[in-house]
């Protein structure tokens, strides 16, 4: 199925103009609030048109200094119908949150706290939300545009990036 | 067809000094033994050597921080095996003096053993049939692995259930 | 704390014993640590603890320009270099919407299936080593060597080749490569007979192997394992026949999948027999672009000297040896990426550890690793 | 050999007045040799170890260039350097093991392996101490060297350790049984327990040609020896039953926490027990120190080669086994010794009986 009738089955149940298309961002991403993304989610997993049955990838995205957004990116995809969709969640970076998506795909369970990790968004329902990659006293969210690097940890001096690189 | 040599003499003993001697060889190849495996040591402890740090001296637990004790009360699969182990090497023991005076005896002493010997299998039957010559009863969670041939006696579920599934394409 | 599954288990006990496999482990391939707890020799549960390799790829990459990212990619998954800059390479291309030359994407194609092979030896080798069976480890060492001689030739380099760049490759095949290359072919696709009498077939490694670790279609498909791992579990899915990128739909070739045959579909002896199908497939591949290979021609498309995409980002899948190789890639318009997300196979491969291992020996969870074949730099990037 | 130094002794003056002294000074004399010659089969053993496992696996092994610090030429001064590495290697006991224990398991479980060897007869007469009931004595001390690796890995207080221990006295006690039952087949043909009858036993030949070994004697002594040839295998803990120190899952099994020569001595008792296994058969099965072919190329320093190269053919099918198969687990092990070796055991005992009553 295209991009346009998946869009055209899920704006069916949750009503026109539920999945908005951003052309701004990428020709073939359903931009969504969180709350938005905790209904269609099960949806998405269980519709047997749509059946996505595959959560192939799940990016966590600081949208810059200045827009003050993260944002989490969903790349879905179905073995049966072979289809993919994008998902674009974005949300204000002083309150971080989305639904987890743990329980439909399993595989989130990791890519979440990878995301969690990293960009230090909450992913709400999780049932084993920690760091998974940085040890689990590390300060801070790393890929955060804002994130300062610390002076040392554990008493290992960190190196500075050197400035001007290109 | 015969065996080359017709064996005239059963190896009995001959008297208590010859078993003392025996006993004498075998406990003083001990005492070589243990001098054997002290002095090399010794001379390791001389040429050696001897920087001992904390960490050098603990425990190997691949690189971690040992996490609970290694002394605990361990699984009684391996405790099943030794006592099955013990009648059946009991058994083996009485055997052997059987087999050595076998020819001297001749078909009595072979039926008997024969009766001897199907008591056991017996035995071994019935741990067999009871089940306790396999190794584990657990189940797992997908396939039949090595239990397709077992009953599985009760198989509980996992408490959270692991996500909701349907049979995909 | 999170997935913490309870299970009864039957009807004898001990106490509960906590394991740290790794991170200084035989068999973890790599900095992996495993924190399992056993019951005997029972697994009752695992929670693996990955990072002690990780060096902040996609951090560096946020800092560096697109071309400057291509060997930092290398080192993710060392096994597969050429695998990462391939679909590294896609990505931006697909950014730009650039189209390389007919020439290197034959060129793309050879090497990546080469080092699909070599990947695949050391997979195959490294699993044999789990089990015990120390020679064809070796074996299969002794034949990916050969490989590792024509990267060398190619490009100086054995295990990080930054060969595929954007837009092309860095240079055109050395005078002789194509012949050394027809010449591994033939010395190579006998050999893989070999590994079948030796291992394959052998009824230890059958018995090890086969109805051990199965992961059933649904799980994998939900678990996002992919690759080999998803093929032995009887799912026909192959990127490069289901969603060819660069020029795979021009070849022919079959996607060999698990059929249980020794066992149940899924389990750790059709994840290995896949493997081994998939080395016949490659040689397939190679022997078809090597013969229709164009003789001449650029192999760098016209690029200009600083590579600055327009705003938007993308998502493209290639197939790796390990599996679904994604990169997501979010451009600002400037000539440093915003962000670039690596979403290795691995991981994804990873994580079903714990759900597939459980109920299973401490021996059988060293062989599921190996068959799952994990690369730890892929998995921490 | 223990007689013959006795005999020496008794014609020196001083020493036949005391025969205590002699008698020690005659065993001590007698059981130097056999450590000599266990050292020796260690050395040469993991050396062809090496470059056996090497060829096989289309590879060189050591190939040290010249004396000195590189091993020799081909290598053969490897096993040697590794001995001097052993002897200056620090010395380590874990700060929580049980360093008593610790410190007795290598000595059990060398001195087992080492009585055992004295028992050997390498010709009709050349033998440390030439018991009657040297099967028996040999199988017995054998068996002590599993309280020396249970012992290692419980007080090493590491979990490989413990897992390795436990694992090894499983299998061990289990292999003990179909190896005994396996080897009565031949005590009921010989009647004897002394390698010296058992032996005699097989002088001769058999269908017009081939040598009277009990491995040809009748079918059913032919599957004995091949049962306690593997279930030997089996107790000396090599591939394919090397669960105890399984490298790629237990780390180092039951000696993770020993090294340096504490840890060589383990080795050693490997190696001596190696040897035994394959001396025992070849002794029972294959007419220890008979020639292959009878009547020709007899005597006795022609019966010290032909026992040497029968024991190191078999050692070397044990290197052959360990370098292609791969490793069982810990419930296959022991189904197939309870379930198939044990029952098979039986039967060959059954059947020798049969065969020997009726058939013969």
């Amino acid at each position: 199925m295209d991009f346009a009738g998946i869009i055209g089955i899920i704006n069916a149940k949750f009503g026109e103009g539920f999945a908005s298309i951003d052309e701004e961002v990428s020709a073939d991403t359903v931009r969504l609030t969180p709350e938005q993304w905790g209904q269609l989610a099960p949806f998405l997993r269980k519709t047997p048109e749509l059946f996505f049955d595959a959560m192939m990838c799940i990016t966590g995205i600081d949208e810059g200094v200045e827009s003050e957004n993260l944002a989490v990116s969903y790349n879905l995809h179905s073995m049966k119908h072979n289809h993919k969709l994008e998902i674009y969640v974005s949300m204000p970076k002083s309150d971080p949150k989305v639904p987890s998506v743990e329980q439909i795909w399993r595989v989130a369970d990791w890519f979440e706290r990878e995301v969690y990790d990293m960009f230090g968004i909450e992913f709400e329902g999780h049932r084993d939300l920690r760091r998974i990659l940085l040890p689990s006293d590390w300060d801070g969210f790393p890929l955060r545009k804002d994130y300062e690097f610390p002076e040392t940890w554990h008493g290992i001096v960190i190196n500075k990036m050197k400035e001007g690189w290109e | 067809m015969t065996i080359g040599v017709t064996i005239n003499s059963l190896p009995v003993i001959n008297s208590s000094t010859s078993m003392y001697r025996d006993f004498g060889t075998s406990f003083i190849f001990v005492l070589i033994g243990i001098i054997l495996v002290a002095v090399p040591l010794l001379l390791q402890r001389i040429l050696s050597p001897r920087r001992k740090t904390a960490e050098k001296m603990s425990t190997y637990e691949c690189g971690e921080d040992v996490e609970g004790p290694a002394w605990v009360k361990f699984n009684i699969r391996f405790y099943v095996i030794a006592l099955i182990f013990i009648i059946f090497d009991v058994e083996v023991v009485f055997l052997f003096p059987w087999a050595v005076v076998y020819k001297e005896l001749g078909l009595f002493a072979f039926v008997e053993m024969m009766i001897f010997l199907g008591i056991l299998a017996l035995g071994l039957a019935y741990v067999w049939r009871k089940g306790d010559l396999e190794w584990v009863k657990y189940s797992v969670p997908y396939g039949r692995g090595r239990y397709r041939k077992l009953t599985i006696i009760e198989e509980t579920p996992a408490s959270p259930a692991p996500a909701p599934q349907e049979t995909a394409a | 704390m999170g997935v913490v599954i309870e299970q009864e288990l039957g009807t004898v006990h001990g106490d509960e014993m906590i394991l740290n496999i790794g991170p200084q482990h035989p068999s973890t391939h790599g900095v992996l640590r495993l924190k399992v707890h056993t019951d005997g020799e029972i697994i009752t549960q695992i929670t693996p603890y990955i990072g002690y390799l990780h060096r902040c790829f996609e951090k560096h990459c946020e800092n560096l320009t697109y071309e400057q990212s291509i060997p930092y990619t290398d080192r993710c998954d060392y096994i597969g270099s050429m695998n990462n800059n391939f679909g590294y390479a896609v990505a931006v291309e697909q950014l730009m919407e650039t189209k390389v030359p007919e020439k290197v994407e034959y060129m793309r194609v050879i090497v990546a299936e080469m080092n699909r092979i070599a990947s695949h030896l050391l997979a195959l080798g490294t699993f044999g080593l789990d089990v015990g069976a120390f020679t064809p480890f070796l074996y299969c060492f002794r034949d990916r060597e050969r490989i590792l001689d024509l990267f060398e030739m190619l490009c100086g380099a054995r295990l990080l080749y930054n060969y595929i760049w954007i837009g092309g490759v860095s240079h055109d095949f050395p005078v002789g490569w194509v012949e050394k290359t027809y010449e591994f072919l033939d010395y190579f696709e006998p050999k893989i007979n070999e590994y079948n009498d030796l291992l394959t077939y052998n009824k230890i490694f059958i018995e090890r192997s086969a109805d051990v670790g199965v992961i059933p279609a649904d799980v994998a498909i939900s678990y996002g394992v992919t690759g080999p791992n998803l093929r032995g579990s009887g799912v026909r899915w192959d990127l490069r026949k289901d969603d060819p990128y660069g020029i795979y739909d021009r070849f022919e070739f079959d996607i060999p999948i698990g059929t249980g045959a020794m066992g149940s579909v899924g389990d750790c002896w059709d994840r290995y027999y896949v493997r081994v199908r998939e080395l016949e497939e490659c040689v397939k591949i190679i022997r078809q672009a090597l013969d229709a290979l164009p003789r001449d021609g650029d192999v760098h498309a016209a690029l200009p000297k600083k590579i600055r995409p327009k705003a938007g980002h993308v998502y493209s899948r290639t197939e790796s040896p390990r599996g679904d190789l994604g990169y997501y890639i979010a451009s600002d318009g400037s000539d440093i990426p915003s962000r670039i997300k690596m979403r290795s196979p691995a991981f994804t491969a990873l994580s079903c550890l714990n759900e597939i291992s459980r109920g299973w020996m401490i021996s059988d969870v060293i062989a599921i690793l190996g068959s799952l074949d994990i690369v730890l730099g892929e998995i921490d990037r | 050999m223990v007689d013959y130094f006795l005999e020496t002794f008794s014609e020196i003056t001083w020493l036949a007045s005391s025969p205590n002294l002699s008698f020690v000074l005659a065993v001590t004399l007698a059981g130097l040799p056999i450590f000599l010659f266990m050292a020796l089969n260690a050395l040469i053993a993991v050396y062809a170890e090496r470059k056996i496992s090497a060829f096989m696996q289309d590879r060189l092994g050591p190939m040290g260039q010249g004396v000195g610090l590189h091993a020799g030429k081909w290598g053969i001064l490897q096993t040697v350097a590794d001995a001097v590495k052993l002897i200056t290697k620090e010395d380590i006991i874990p700060a929580t093991a049980d360093r008593k224990l610790f410190i007795i398991a290598p000595f059990i479980l060398f001195t087992a392996s080492f009585t055992a060897f004295a028992a050997f007869p390498f010709n009709e007469y050349l033998v440390a101490a030439d018991f009657n009931i040297g099967l028996f004595y040999i199988l017995a001390m054998g068996s002590v060297g599993v309280i020396g690796i249970i012992l290692a890995g419980y007080s090493s207080n590491n979990k490989w350790s413990l897992y390795g221990a436990m694992r090894s006295a499983a299998q061990i006690v289990s292999y003990e049984i179909p190896a005994g039952l396996s080897l009565l087949s031949v005590i009921m043909l010989s009647g004897s327990l002394a390698f010296r009858d058992i032996v005699a036993a097989q002088t001769g030949t058999t269908l017009a040609i081939l040598p009277n070994w009990f491995i040809l004697d009748n079918p059913f002594t032919f599957i004995a020896f091949w049962i306690f040839f593997v279930a030997g295998v089996a107790e000396v803990n090599r591939t394919p039953f090397d669960l105890p120190e399984a490298e790629s899952e237990l780390v180092a099994g039951w000696m993770t926490e020993y090294s340096g020569m504490r840890w060589s001595f383990f080795f050693l008792a490997e190696y001596a027990n190696m040897f035994i296994v394959a001396g025992v058969a070849s002794l029972l099965f294959l007419g220890g120190w008979l020639s292959p072919i009878p009547g020709y190329l007899e005597g006795n320093l022609w019966g010290i080669f032909w026992f040497i190269s029968k024991v190191s053919f078999l050692i070397f099918v044990m290197m052959w086994f360990r370098w292609t198969f791969p490793r069982l687990r810990t419930d296959q092990l022991m189904r197939l010794c309870w379930k198939f070796f044990l029952p098979a055991s039986f039967v060959t005992i059954i059947g020798v009986g049969i065969w020997d009553l009726f058939v013969r």
